[in-house]
């Protein structure tokens, strides 16, 4: 159980929720937000988290981030790391746009 | 440590005994002579300020001083022996008062040199009361396993010697157990019972009680003593002079019954000083002191002229010339000073001319029972007293408590505390539970001193700031917590009565938890 | 275990506030028994008060 | 994000429910009140306080710690339970993807999770925007961009406040006007468009 969740994992955790009982508004918001927003299924977002993490240069919080918003322009992944301050070169950069290709 | 064995004492630097320490096994060159013929290896005791003994050496070799290299010099010169001294022992401080000289009489102080025997150390075993016996083991095993209690000794004792008296057959013998038990039971104390604010009350309530100021002492009518609630303050304050010292001497075989010879010990006892017996006269025109003795008044006290010219020359802060002449003695001083005149005068007048200092009086009645004569006193020096060769030490009292914890021990104190408390309450007819009184006397002696029980002894040492700030002077002890940056646990009474929490006494320290229904 | 007189009063106390709080009562109790405290040392004396102590290391 | 956390409460069993089955009692009580609740970080872990706070969106696991107490003066029972939950925990800078859902006079209300956020009309984009309001869209004037209602965006936090009493209630401001947010059409656009001219060179 990782610490960070991908939404198509929150996806997951609610809907499986929502079988056994009425879901409260903040768990509906959650829901409807993660059905809108998990573009991957449960499987692949797990696979891509796991192959980013491979990159020295992406940690969990930073996989699960990519993984959500499955960034298709450098900006997005410049944008991501815009908190920590670090610039990451054009080929970090395409290696992470390439992988996330894969997925969509 | 060899018995009764002669050992050499003598008083040295530090420096010397650092340096013997450091080159040991070394010859000493010392300036005094061995003329004794001593049975080698002998025990040297070296003694820093000639009081006691700090340091014990072992000296394997005495021989007469010829320069030698590698020795170490005591002094430079007059060097006469040469000890070869093995090693140098770090001991505890023997006071030289404990050794004693060949001709039996002890010694008093070492300003250079001498011989000593100090008896082998006694090792002081604390006996058990006694041990159980067969029977009494039984029955307490038997108890404990039965009840899951452990009967107090006195009462297995009790029990067993009353099935021998009685000659109980089983049964009853059960059935006495289980009263006895059930008894004890009921005695006991729960814990968490606040049994320091019962104490307090059962003590308190009885005191409104008291009549303030009864002097009437049974059996001797003049003596006044302090009694009632006062003297119950002055026990729990602890204080170092009670108001009314006094004590009861009780004299040995063959003295007791003999009134003569009781008087005559309390006059030894009774301590007279000079103006009891004589007048004295500062004349400043010649810097001088007259003691003019009174007759009449040195007759009853059986006090000679002789006496006070002794008892002057005691007085060693003073360098005096006393000229006697027939009826009056005459003291003069080196330097005129007036105030010194003036001190010489004060210290003369309360010197003691003959009995122990601080008895004031001495009477001499018959004891209650009238089997015996007592001397009882006004003023206590329970020390000096016992010292006494016709005094019964085992009967004698005071009730001076601070006295008694420095004469004869902290449980002594403690004791002494339980039985005054005790003896004022019930004087006037008042019956307290003896633990409430216990409870007061263990907590003024716990920490081997007697405190008082107010600010300055037990209530100021409260772990708790807020339970001492509320005691007494508030914005004292708040600041000085607050400067020292002091914690409170919120354990005691007061604390949590401030802070508005349950208190942790009696059903405030239970602790509830909640057993689903699987119980 | 054998209770102190203090934690026999704070098991019954509590006891009886939680049953005028509206806790359900575990064992069958006379009719006339209508005040929590009486229902509490009735439920106490059958030993059926779910509550019991936690004593500090002796 | 989304978070696994694991944190300790205790939970008051009023009297009522002491009846057999404390333990599924427990759970409900437990879910009742942890569920929807804020919690914190320790101050060590994270040093911003604002980003201090979490919100529990589910509950995972519940155990008990020692045994339900009795508190004098209240009959209920005390039960301290560490729990493991599914948490929201918004950051500072976070970037965010979510829908419109309300568009007003001032600005967009964005839903990125269980709770909402406010894009300001001024951090729409880099143009005059005018509001229109009936149909809920805001048009930049010269760029003709449109942003309407259930429009999907990524956006980035640049304010928050989680309100503890009712995390609904929290506020968060968003901004939109820096590269790699935006309306996600017009980041594919830029993306094609980039990609045409590479092709094109």
């Amino acid at each position: 159980m990782r610490k960070y969740l991908t939404l198509a994992e929150v996806k997951e955790i609610l809907r499986e929720e929502n079988e056994k009982r009425e879901l409260n508004p903040l768990q509906k918001s959650s829901l409807m937000h993660a059905e809108e927003f998990a573009r991957l299924k449960k499987e692949d977002a797990e696979k891509l988290v796991e192959e980013l993490m491979q990159l020295d240069f992406v940690d969990e919080k930073h996989a699960v981030k990519i993984a959500d918003v499955l960034p298709i322009h450098p900006d997005q992944v410049r944008a991501l790391y815009y908190k920590e301050k670090i610039v990451l070169p054009p080929e970090d950069i395409k290696k992470i746009l390439d992988i996330v290709a894969k997925y969509i | 440590m060899k018995m009764t064995e002669l050992s050499l004492i003598w008083k040295d630097k530090l420096e010397n005994v650092d340096r013997l320490r450091m080159n040991a096994p070394v010859y000493y060159a010392v300036d005094f002579e061995i003329k004794k013929e001593l049975e080698l290896p002998v025990y040297g005791y070296i003694t820093l300020k000639g009081s006691e003994a700090n340091y014990r050496v072992k000296i394997t070799e005495i021989k007469k001083y010829e320069p030698m290299p590698g020795i170490i010099k005591k002094t430079t010169k007059k060097l006469q022996t040469l000890l070869k001294i093995e090693e140098v022992q770090d001991i505890a401080a023997i006071p030289l008062s404990e050794f004693r000289k060949e001709d039996g009489t002890y010694l008093k102080r070492v300003t250079k040199f001498s011989y000593g025997m100090i008896e082998e150390e006694k090792e002081i075993k604390i006996k058990k009361f006694r041990e159980f016996t067969p029977e009494e083991k039984e029955l307490d095993e038997n108890v404990r396993k039965k009840y899951g209690i452990a009967l107090p000794f006195s009462v297995i004792e009790k029990l067993v010697k009353v099935k021998e008296e009685l000659e109980l057959n089983k049964k009853e013998w059960d059935k006495v157990i289980d009263k006895v038990v059930e008894k004890y039971k009921k005695r006991r104390v729960d814990p968490y019972e606040a049994v320091g604010i019962v104490a307090a009350q059962s003590i308190g309530e009885p005191g409104t009680q008291m009549t303030l100021r009864t002097f009437h002492y049974a059996g001797v009518a003049e003596m006044n003593v302090t009694l009632g609630l006062p003297r119950l303050i002055e026990i729990v304050d602890a204080r170092s002079q009670p108001s009314t010292p006094t004590m009861e001497i009780y004299l040995k075989e063959g003295i007791r019954e003999d009134e003569e010879k009781v008087k005559e010990v309390a006059k030894k006892i009774e301590s007279t000083t000079i103006i009891d017996v004589a007048d004295v006269i500062t004349s400043v025109a010649d810097m001088s002191l007259t003691i003019v003795p009174d007759s009449k008044k040195m007759e009853g006290r059986g006090v000679k002229i002789e006496d006070i010219v002794d008892s002057l020359s005691k007085l060693k802060t003073y360098k005096l010339t006393v000229e006697l002449s027939e009826d009056r003695i005459k003291v003069r001083l080196p330097e005129a000073s007036y105030k010194k005149l003036y001190l010489l005068g004060e210290s003369i007048k309360t010197l003691t001319l003959r009995g122990i200092k601080g008895i004031s009086r001495a009477i001499v009645r018959k004891s209650r029972d009238s089997s015996e004569w007592v001397i009882y006193t006004q003023g206590s020096n329970l020390g000096d007293v016992l010292d006494l060769e016709e005094v019964d030490g085992k009967r004698t009292r005071t009730n001076n408590i601070i006295e008694i914890a420095e004469v004869l021990g902290i449980e002594a104190a403690r004791n002494a505390i339980i039985e005054e408390a005790i003896n004022t309450l019930e004087q006037q007819g008042l019956n307290v539970d003896v633990r409430h009184i216990m409870l007061v006397a263990d907590t003024m002696t716990y920490n081997g001193v007697v405190e008082a029980i107010g600010r300055h002894g037990i209530a100021g040492e409260k772990e708790s700031v807020l339970a001492r700030a509320a005691f007494e002077i508030t914005s004292k002890h708040l600041l000085t917590a607050g400067v020292l940056g002091e914690e409170d646990h919120l354990r005691g009474v007061a604390e949590n009565i401030i802070v508005g929490q349950p208190v942790t006494l009696g059903t405030g320290a239970v602790t509830l938890i909640y057993k689903g229904k699987k119980r | 275990m054998e209770y102190t007189r203090f934690e026999i009063a704070r098991i019954i106390g509590a006891r009886a506030l939680q049953i005028s709080m509206g806790a359900p009562i575990l064992i069958h109790v006379p009719e006339d028994l209508i005040d929590p405290l009486d229902i509490a040392m009735y439920e106490f004396k059958k030993g059926a008060i779910p509550i019991t102590v936690k004593r500090k290391a002796q | 994000m989304y978070l696994i956390v694991e944190q300790e409460d205790v939970i008051r069993i009023p009297p009522p429910l002491l009846g057999e089955d404390i333990d599924q009692v427990l759970e409900d009580l437990a879910r009742e009140k942890i569920e929807g609740n804020v919690y914190s970080f320790p101050r060590e872990e994270v040093k911003d306080p604002a980003e201090r706070k979490y919100i529990i969106v589910l509950l995972l696991s519940l155990e008990k710690v020692g045994e339900g107490v009795i508190v004098p003066g209240d009959g209920a029972v005390y039960q301290k339970v560490r729990f493991k939950a599914l948490a929201f925990h918004p950051e500072l800078q976070e970037v965010i993807v979510g829908d419109v859902v309300d568009a007003l006079k001032f600005g967009a209300f964005i839903r990125f999770g269980p709770i909402d956020g406010l894009l300001h009309i001024s951090q729409i984009m880099d143009d005059v925007i005018d509001v229109d309001v009936e149909n809920k869209r805001f048009i930049g004037k010269e760029s003709k961009k449109v942003l309407r209602v259930k429009d999907k965006v990524v956006a980035r936090i640049v304010a928050l406040s989680i309100n503890d009493a009712n995390p609904r209630q929290s506020k968060v401001g968003l901004t939109m006007r820096q590269p790699g947010l935006g309306k996600f059409e017009w980041i594919e656009e830029l993306a094609k468009g980039e990609k045409k001219e590479e092709g094109g060179k």
